[in-house]
């Protein structure tokens, strides 16, 4: 029986990478948001398949807050943001789409390499787990480091996120799963808030990051 | 119920913040805040004789008793300066009594933070006050809402959040670890029970968390190239903010470092902690003296030097050894109190010249002796030139590594030289020379700087061994 | 009785030198003269001039300074004394342990050190120009004859002239490189101490080629004879020095009866007759040299004296 | 004794907290100075206590490093210091009894000068490395505090700025050499160093760091950059004190290090010594002598004293090494009595151009002249000075330098070739130093004192207090009497060459005649004392008899002057022309000197121009390139400050990425 329990939870995990991929792939911003609807919705499922396979109820909460924060709430906040801004149809990368996939590519590799020098008896699911949670959590900052545009940045930002709370999750009864999702929770809201902010108090004229820096201290 | 010391420390400041952030009236707030940061730091003190029970989540043991009498001494003497500072803050208009109110329940909730991840013996717990704090002061740095003031604070909330994240997942890897030596739940996360079962977890993942901690963390503590958030928000913060950070914040992700460095350390398997530390203190140190030749704004420089003395404290740590981990414990505290009265001095130099600005002061110890001359002996100070108690850190760091790596040693003395050239090129044009720029009197606070200078110079001429003993248990401790 | 007999013979060289020198200066003039097919002045015409110089009236610059006045008598009195402690025709003198040579020279240093202030003491060009070139002069002069006294003392292992020139009268000298270097080199020193041709003129009139003469312009009247008798004095303690040094043979030791002292005091006068006759040949036979050639006439001196320094160890090592 | 010497110290750094409250009222300055003063001379008693009583003394106070403690002792070497800086303090503190009456910000100096002192003496009584680098480095601060003390002016701001950064790298290299010497065990005691002496490549490097370290302090070329600035934009006592005293500090740290604790010297640890120790000497005469500015010669001239200092030390370390121990007693006897003439006349020299200072305002010696017109009695004392410094008989300066060419005498005894062929070349080098240093002080004296006033403000000079001028008389006095009598002073140094360089030299008093006798009667002897009494004597014999045989009368006439004599004083010879000679023959090689005359056309009523340009070759090679690298690497770095929080970002990334694969790659 364990077997179907693993090979269900390694699949959820492995989509989830995937689904990081089609992220990096995608350069037009509303479609990245409604990609990470769907990174949202399948860190759900495999939040909750764990609830199931190590009963664990307080994980459902966990889910419920994926499910509805990140899978709804997030996505709609900002793609109304992004239409204000009349950004939605913008296209936003630094690096080409096909180096980007290279360089994520090379990073699941890194992280396998890593995470496999575990040894065995941590329990093979942990580590799997880890393994994807790990490439999850790099492809994420990759996402921020490549992306210009400060939405695409939360939203690699919030990836990144969902490769700790699959790690956190997969972590067996690790205590304060919940609190921390939920503190996650709020600091996102925090920058999607303050993007928010920016915008009406007319401040920046965009939420490319590069206007924040304008107004750096110390002009040359 | 009955309360003993090590919850009071957290419970008093977390009042208090409730209180004043209903209370107006900006003089009663900050008295208030005065005597709130008074009261923790009696209860800090008592916590050397009360021996309180250290439970799952709380826990007093030498390493943090130290952080945590540093934390509330320096925290009651900011609250003092900061109660001048703001007032003049308020006489000018730059706060509002509403965001006053708002800074002085902040100042309280920062404070909670800290002695939170002081005491945590839950690394869960500690993770959580870290981020809390972060976000305090993410809050303070943005408080004068000015096009720099927000913009510092945003590059701080997006490096400190990302820096959050990466800790958590070292700290998740962490528990990982351990789960299978201590079983599930709540005590493969306390602190005292992973100390114990150390040497049998797992190397590799020990490793993994081990890097993701030390640059979630390392973020905090402003090491380069991490450092990016700190000069901004040291500079755009109200100065006691700066205080504060560059005083406490950098010690208290520090702290957190410091425990998972003995985790590795006890553990064989596991990759040696120092040599990572080593280098990323190194390059902090030399790169940060680079960067003071070209400030232009005051405050932004002391944050550069900040940066260069927490990579000397991280370099001294990763050394290991009992008197380089004496010589860091030294240099830290000496560090805490040196560069918050700078910021004191530096905070009224700024009010006085009505800018921040190096270009624009000149001559202070002609125009204003006393804050002129204050400088200088932080400069003096802080660059690390005896009496004061940096030359003695600093010349235990380096004469017993020279003994073993005589390399290090080498590059780490260029870049304290390299730094003294560049903290002495500004003190000549800001407190020597002929008076420049605008400068009107100044009713300042001198009490809180010069207590912290007075304690400094004691501390290089003569250490009481009681203190000695302390630290020389806690350099033992740390391996 | 002794040390009556010594400060007897001490007193006998302090006055044998007062007197022979400006003897020596007035023979050379003679040879000079005659080699030019001049009659020239009788011989003791420098006795004549000094006394003529003492009894005239000295005129002062009026912003002469005490200093001014005070040099002449130092100076003289420094180069009468290191004269009268250089052996002549009897080794072991009384006061000879007073100073060795290294404070000779260091005394003739500072009479040339006086007299150069004193040039510049009324404040003219001309004495500027002097005290400045003398100076330089020394300033090569002065190590070259160190570096000769090293060479010497390193053989000799000693810088005592009366043990020098015991030493180098015995046969373990030998016949040594260094030591030839060290002659020519002490030679060329002499010749430039002493503003001798081709460095400086003493007999010239044309301010621009003086240096020696230069310093003194303002001088007149006793304090210009003084300066005359030790330069006088100077010439023949480098005479007698060389002498001592390089042709000891004949000086009489401390213990020497009469007789020895009889052939001590013949061959010293033989050796300056020999002398001042080369120096006078050698004065007529090359021309005076422009200023900024002398740096390397000296120099070569100070080579050649560094050389004979090094080369001491090859020759012979003992 | 150190208890009380200790008690005079704190009562030193108590007096300087008085001097910030004093500063403003007219008793601060006769407290302040006064107070040194008596506390100085009290400090000479202790020193001369201990050195003739021939008994060390030990204390240890619970300061400094906690589990070591503040040791401090006095033996025979700190207490011949002791003596040396003292005098030198009392002497300069008289003066500035005086003097200070000129000083415009008595604030900035009456703190600082007693703290000054006080860092001084710690250096010599403190017994382990702590507190001796941070009497050290006290030292500096304080006497950075007086170098800047008249801060609007730039030039001293900057000699001020070169000063901490080259006194803060010395200290480090100082604290590396007490690193190795304690070992990793962290031993900073002297007596554990003493104990345990490091291996023969540790002490070699021991041995370079301390050269370095106390070098850079003492003024050895290359390291000499700050002192020209920083000597002489301090008050002229503090000019004193930093060139007579403190590079003296800086000596008897090298001895303290090198011979007391690096334990027995290899045979080649002279080489490095002696070779910077010649080329100092030159350097520093040839630098001063291309100086206009009166006390920057002086600083100049410090640093060719320094250079023959270390030559002795190298002299007296190649026979230590040789363990002809009788030998390194000679070399070192002149070492340090060299170091105690020094201190006295160019304490001397000091106070002399701080008193034309005071007098003129002027401190360039082309705008000086006829001084001895108007201040007679300082002209007399710095020309006792003058001729001190260039080592003529029968002054003391003259009996150190001979001293050192008789242990150079010795050098044939050496086993090494190369050191048989070296010091006779160091020798000639210091020879030619000497000679320079001549030509160096006739001009000073010449231009300065002589001739004719250049200058309205020489012009009307006036004589400086009285009390001044007593303290320069009695440093000229003791100049003289260490020229006459040295042997009591060579005597008195017994104890310390016993300490440091194992022999001592045969007792000097109990020859006849009190002449002094290194080795032998036969081999070389020196009296200068009846050498002064035969010049005397001469002189007046020789005055006396012209005076009554033939005329004694005076007439003042008009300048001759070849009968051309020119009215305007600027056709005086000037410090540049004076130099000129030396300058073409040494300064074309030694600093790229260029003369650049403009002869305006026939009939053209344009002025003539001469212009001689010399360069600072130490400066070029190896300050400017320093410099520079700083400069540029802070200004490539300073990028970083500007990247978009993106970038920053990446920073991060790139750091966990190379980290992560570390961990991939680790073992």
């Amino acid at each position: 029986m364990h077997g179907l329990t693993f090979d269900i939870a390694h699949m959820l995990a492995g989509s989830l990478v995937l689904v990081s991929f089609l992220e990096l792939y995608q350069d037009r911003l509303m479609a990245l948001i409604n990609i990470y609807a769907v990174h949202a919705v399948v860190l759900t499922l495999s939040v909750a398949w764990q609830a199931l396979i190590q009963d664990a109820p307080h994980l459902y909460i966990t889910a419920l807050i994926a499910l509805s924060f990140k899978a709804i709430v997030i996505p709609v906040a900002l793609r109304r943001i992004i239409v204000k801004l009349g950004i939605h149809r913008e296209i936003d990368n630094v690096v080409g789409v096909g180096l980007a996939m290279l360089a994520g590519i090379g990073l699941v590799a890194l992280s396998m390499v890593v995470m496999l020098r575990v040894t065995a008896e941590a329990d093979p699911l942990a580590r799997e787990d880890l393994a994807f949670a790990l490439s999850v959590v790099l492809l994420g900052l990759l996402m921020m480091v490549t992306r210009r545009n400060a939405v695409s940045q939360v939203i690699g930002f919030m990836s990144l996120e969902n490769g700790l709370v699959l790690a956190a999750t997969g972590a067996k009864g690790m205590p304060l799963v919940v609190e921390i999702s939920v503190a996650f929770s709020v600091l996102i809201a925090f920058i999607v808030i303050g993007i928010f902010l920016f915008r009406i108090r007319e401040r920046f004229d965009t939420v490319d990051i590069q206007a924040l820096d304008r107004f750096r201290g110390e002009r040359r | 119920m009955n309360v003993d010391a090590l919850e009071a420390i957290l419970i008093v400041p977390l009042i208090a913040a409730a209180v004043l952030a209903v209370l107006p009236g900006y003089r009663l707030t900050a008295s208030l805040n005065v005597v709130a940061a008074l009261a923790t730091f009696l209860l800090s003190v008592s916590l050397f004789w009360t021996e309180p029970h250290s439970g799952d989540y709380l826990l007093v043991d030498d390493l943090n008793r130290v952080f945590i009498v540093l934390t509330t001494f320096v925290a009651l003497t900011t609250s003092v300066f900061s109660a001048s500072y703001i007032g003049h803050e308020i006489a000018i208009g730059r706060l509002s009594p509403r965001s006053v109110r708002f800074y002085h329940a902040m100042y309280q909730m920062l404070m909670f933070a800290m002695n939170l991840a002081l005491t945590a013996n839950n690394i869960g717990l500690m993770w959580v006050a870290i981020e809390v704090a972060t976000l305090t002061t993410v809050l303070m740095v943005g408080i004068y809402r000015t096009h720099e003031a927000l913009e510092a604070a945003w590059k701080y909330f997006i490096l400190g959040s990302v820096g959050i994240a990466l800790a958590l997942f070292g700290t998740i890897l962490v528990y990982m670890a351990a789960r299978p030596v201590i079983g599930e739940g709540l005590n493969a996360m306390v602190w005292t029970v992973l100390v114990r079962h150390a040497a049998q977890f797992d190397a590799p993942l020990l490793n993994v968390a081990f890097v993701f901690l030390l640059l979630g963390y390392g973020t905090k503590v402003g090491l380069a190239p991490l450092h990016a958030w700190l000069p901004d928000a040291h500079a755009e913060g109200p100065t006691p903010i700066s205080a504060v950070l560059s005083g406490l914040l950098l010690n208290v992700a520090l702290y957190a470092l410091l425990r998972f460095k003995m985790l590795l350390a006890l553990n064989p398997a596991s990759i040696a902690p120092g040599p990572l530390m080593v280098t990323m203190g190194l390059i902090s140190c030399v790169f940060a003296a680079f960067m003071l030749y070209r400030r232009r704004d005051i405050k932004r420089m002391f944050a550069y030097s900040s940066i260069e003395h927490m990579g000397i404290i991280v370099f001294a740590f990763g050394m290991g050894g009992p008197i380089a981990n004496f010589a860091a414990l030294l240099h830290m505290t000496m560090h805490s109190l040196t560069k918050s009265a700078i910021f004191f001095t530096v905070g009224h130099i700024a009010q006085v010249k009505g800018t921040q600005k190096i270009a624009d002061m000149g001559g202070l110890t002609v125009t204003n002796p006393l804050l002129g001359w204050a400088l200088v002996v932080g400069v003096v100070a802080i660059a690390g030139l005896p009496p004061m108690g940096i030359f003695m850190s600093e010349f235990l760091v380096v004469s017993s590594t020279f003994a073993r790596q005589p390399l290090l040693a080498i590059l780490l003395a260029f870049g304290i030289l390299v730094a003294l050239g560049g903290l002495f090129l500004r003190l000549n044009t800001i407190a020597f020379g002929e008076p420049r720029g605008p400068s009107e009197p100044a009713h300042a606070s001198y009490v809180p700087m010069f207590a912290h200078f007075a304690i400094v110079f004691a501390a290089g001429i003569y250490m009481p061994p009681g203190l000695v003993a302390g630290f020389e248990n806690v350099a033992r401790l740390l391996g | 009785m002794a040390l009556i007999h010594d400060l007897l013979f001490q007193g006998g060289q302090m006055l044998l030198v007062l007197l022979l020198a400006p003897l020596l200066t007035g023979f050379v003039r003679k040879v000079k003269a005659r080699l030019l097919r001049r009659r020239g002045p009788p011989l003791l015409q420098p006795f004549r001039d000094l006394a003529r110089l003492l009894r005239k009236d000295a005129v002062l610059a009026e912003n002469a300074s005490w200093l001014f006045r005070v040099v002449p008598y130092l100076m003289f009195a420094a180069t009468w004394v290191a004269a009268s402690l250089v052996p002549t025709f009897r080794s072991g003198l009384l006061f000879s342990w007073t100073a060795d040579l290294i404070a000779l020279i260091a005394l003739l240093g500072s009479a040339r050190f006086f007299l150069a202030l004193a040039g510049m003491d009324v404040g003219t060009g001309f004495g500027g120009i002097g005290a400045s070139r003398e100076m330089m002069i020394a300033s090569l002069a002065e190590p070259a004859m160190m570096m000769i006294v090293f060479a010497i003392a390193l053989i000799a292992g000693s810088t005592q002239l009366s043990t020098m020139a015991a030493f180098m009268n015995s046969p373990e000298v030998g016949l040594r490189v260094s030591l030839g270097l060290a002659l020519l080199a002490l030679i060329i020193v002499a010749v430039a101490e002493n503003a001798r041709i081709p460095v400086d003129n003493p007999a010239t009139h044309l301010e621009l080629t003086m240096v020696h003469e230069a310093m003194v312009l303002e001088y007149s009247g006793r304090h210009l004879a003084l300066i005359e008798l030790a330069t006088f004095l100077k010439l023949l303690l480098y005479m007698s020095l060389i002498a001592c040094l390089f042709a000891p043979w004949g000086i009489g030791a401390a213990t020497a009866d009469p007789a020895e002292i009889a052939i001590g005091v013949a061959s010293y006068v033989a050796k300056l007759v020999a002398g001042s006759f080369l120096l006078a040949v050698f004065e007529t036979a090359i021309a005076k040299m422009r200023v900024f050639r002398v740096p390397q006439f000296l120099g070569a001196a100070l080579m050649l004296a560094l050389l004979a320094t090094l080369l001491r160890f090859v020759s012979r090592s003992f | 004794m150190v208890i009380d010497a200790l008690i005079a110290v704190a009562a030193l750094l108590a007096l300087a907290p008085a001097g910030i409250i004093l500063a403003s009222s007219p008793v601060g300055r006769p407290t302040v100075y006064g107070a040194s003063l008596a506390l100085s001379l009290a400090l000479i008693v202790a020193g001369a206590v201990s050195l003739f009583g021939h008994h060390d003394s030990t204390t240890t106070l619970p300061l400094g490093l906690p589990w070591l403690g503040a040791h401090f002792r006095i033996d025979a070497l700190s207490a011949f210091f002791l003596i040396v800086v003292n005098v030198g303090a009392a002497a300069a503190s008289l003066f500035a009894f005086g003097y200070g009456k000129h000083e415009e910000f008595p604030g900035r100096v009456l703190p600082f000068y007693p703290a000054y002192l006080a860092g001084m003496n710690l250096v010599l009584l403190s017994a382990d490395a702590f507190s001796f680098l941070v009497s050290w480095e006290f030292m500096s601060l304080s006497s950075w505090a007086l170098v800047i003390a008249h801060h609007h002016l730039r030039e001293n701001m900057r000699a001020g700025y070169v000063y901490l950064l080259m006194a803060s790298f010395g200290t480090l290299s100082l604290l590396f050499a007490f690193g190795l010497l304690a070992g990793a065990s962290g031993d900073y005691a002297f007596d554990t160093m003493r104990a345990t002496p490091p291996s023969a490549e540790l002490a070699a490097l021991v041995l370079i760091l301390a050269l370095v370290g106390a070098g850079s302090k003492a003024g050895l070329v290359p390291l000499h950059a700050w002192l020209p600035l920083a000597h002489p934009a301090a008050p002229s006592q503090v000019s004193a004190l930093m060139s007579g005293v403190m590079t003296k500090v800086a000596v008897y740290g090298f001895i303290r290090i090198v011979f007391d604790l690096a334990g027995p010297p290899a045979w080649w640890w002279s080489m490095p010594v002696l070779f910077v120790g010649a080329v100092t000497a030159v350097m520093g005469v040839l630098y001063a002598l291309m100086q206009r500015d009166l006390k920057r010669v002086l600083a100049y001239s410090t640093i060719e004293n320094i250079g023959i200092v270390f030559v002795a030390l190298g002299l007296a370390l190649a026979f230590k090494a040789n363990a002809m121990n009788f030998a390194a007693a000679l070399a070192m006897t002149a070492a340090l009595l060299h170091v105690l003439n020094h201190s006295l006349f160019k304490n001397l020299l000091f106070c002399g151009a701080g008193a034309v200072l005071a007098a003129t305002g002027e401190r360039d010696m082309e705008k000086l002249g006829g001084l001895i017109h108007r201040m007679p009695r300082t002209a007399f004392v710095f020309l006792v000075g003058c001729a001190a410094v260039s080592a003529l008989p029968p002054l003391n300066g003259f009996v150190s330098e001979w001293l050192v060419f008789q242990a150079i005498l010795l050098s044939p005894q050496l086993a090494s070739w190369g050191l048989k062929l070296m010091i006779p070349a160091a020798g000639a080098l210091l020879a030619l130093s000497a000679a320079l240093a001549g030509a160096c002080f006739v001009r000073v004296y010449g231009i300065a004192f002589l001739g004719r006033p250049r200058s309205n403000a020489a012009r009307d000079a006036h004589e400086s207090e009285r009390v001044s001028v007593v303290a320069m008389g009695l440093l000229a006095a003791a100049c003289l009497v260490l020229g006459i009598l040295p042997g009591f002073a060579i005597d008195a140094l017994a104890p310390v060459t016993y300490l440091v360089a194992g022999g001592r030299m045969p007792v000097q008093t109990a020859v006849e005649w009190l002449s002094t006798v290194p080795i032998a009667e036969s081999r070389s002897s020196y009296n200068g004392m009846l050498v002064f009494v035969f010049i005397a004597a001469s002189g007046m014999i020789a005055a006396f008899v012209i005076h009554r045989l033939a005329s004694d009368k005076i007439r003042r006439g008009a300048i001759w002057d070849c009968g051309f004599p020119d009215a305007s004083t600027v056709t005086q010879y000037s410090d540049d022309s004076f130099a000129q000679p030396i300058r073409r023959i040494f300064g074309t090689v030694v600093f790229r000197a260029r003369e650049i005359g403009e002869m305006p056309t026939p009939s053209s009523t344009a002025p003539a121009r001469f212009t001689a340009i010399v360069r600072d070759p130490i400066w070029d090679t190896l300050y400017a390139p320093l410099t520079e690298f700083v400069a540029f690497t802070a200004e490539k770095l300073n990028v970083l400050q500007f990247l978009t929080i993106r970038r920053y970002l990446s920073l991060v990334f790139a750091a966990l990425v190379l980290l992560l694969l570390v961990l991939a790659s680790w073992p």
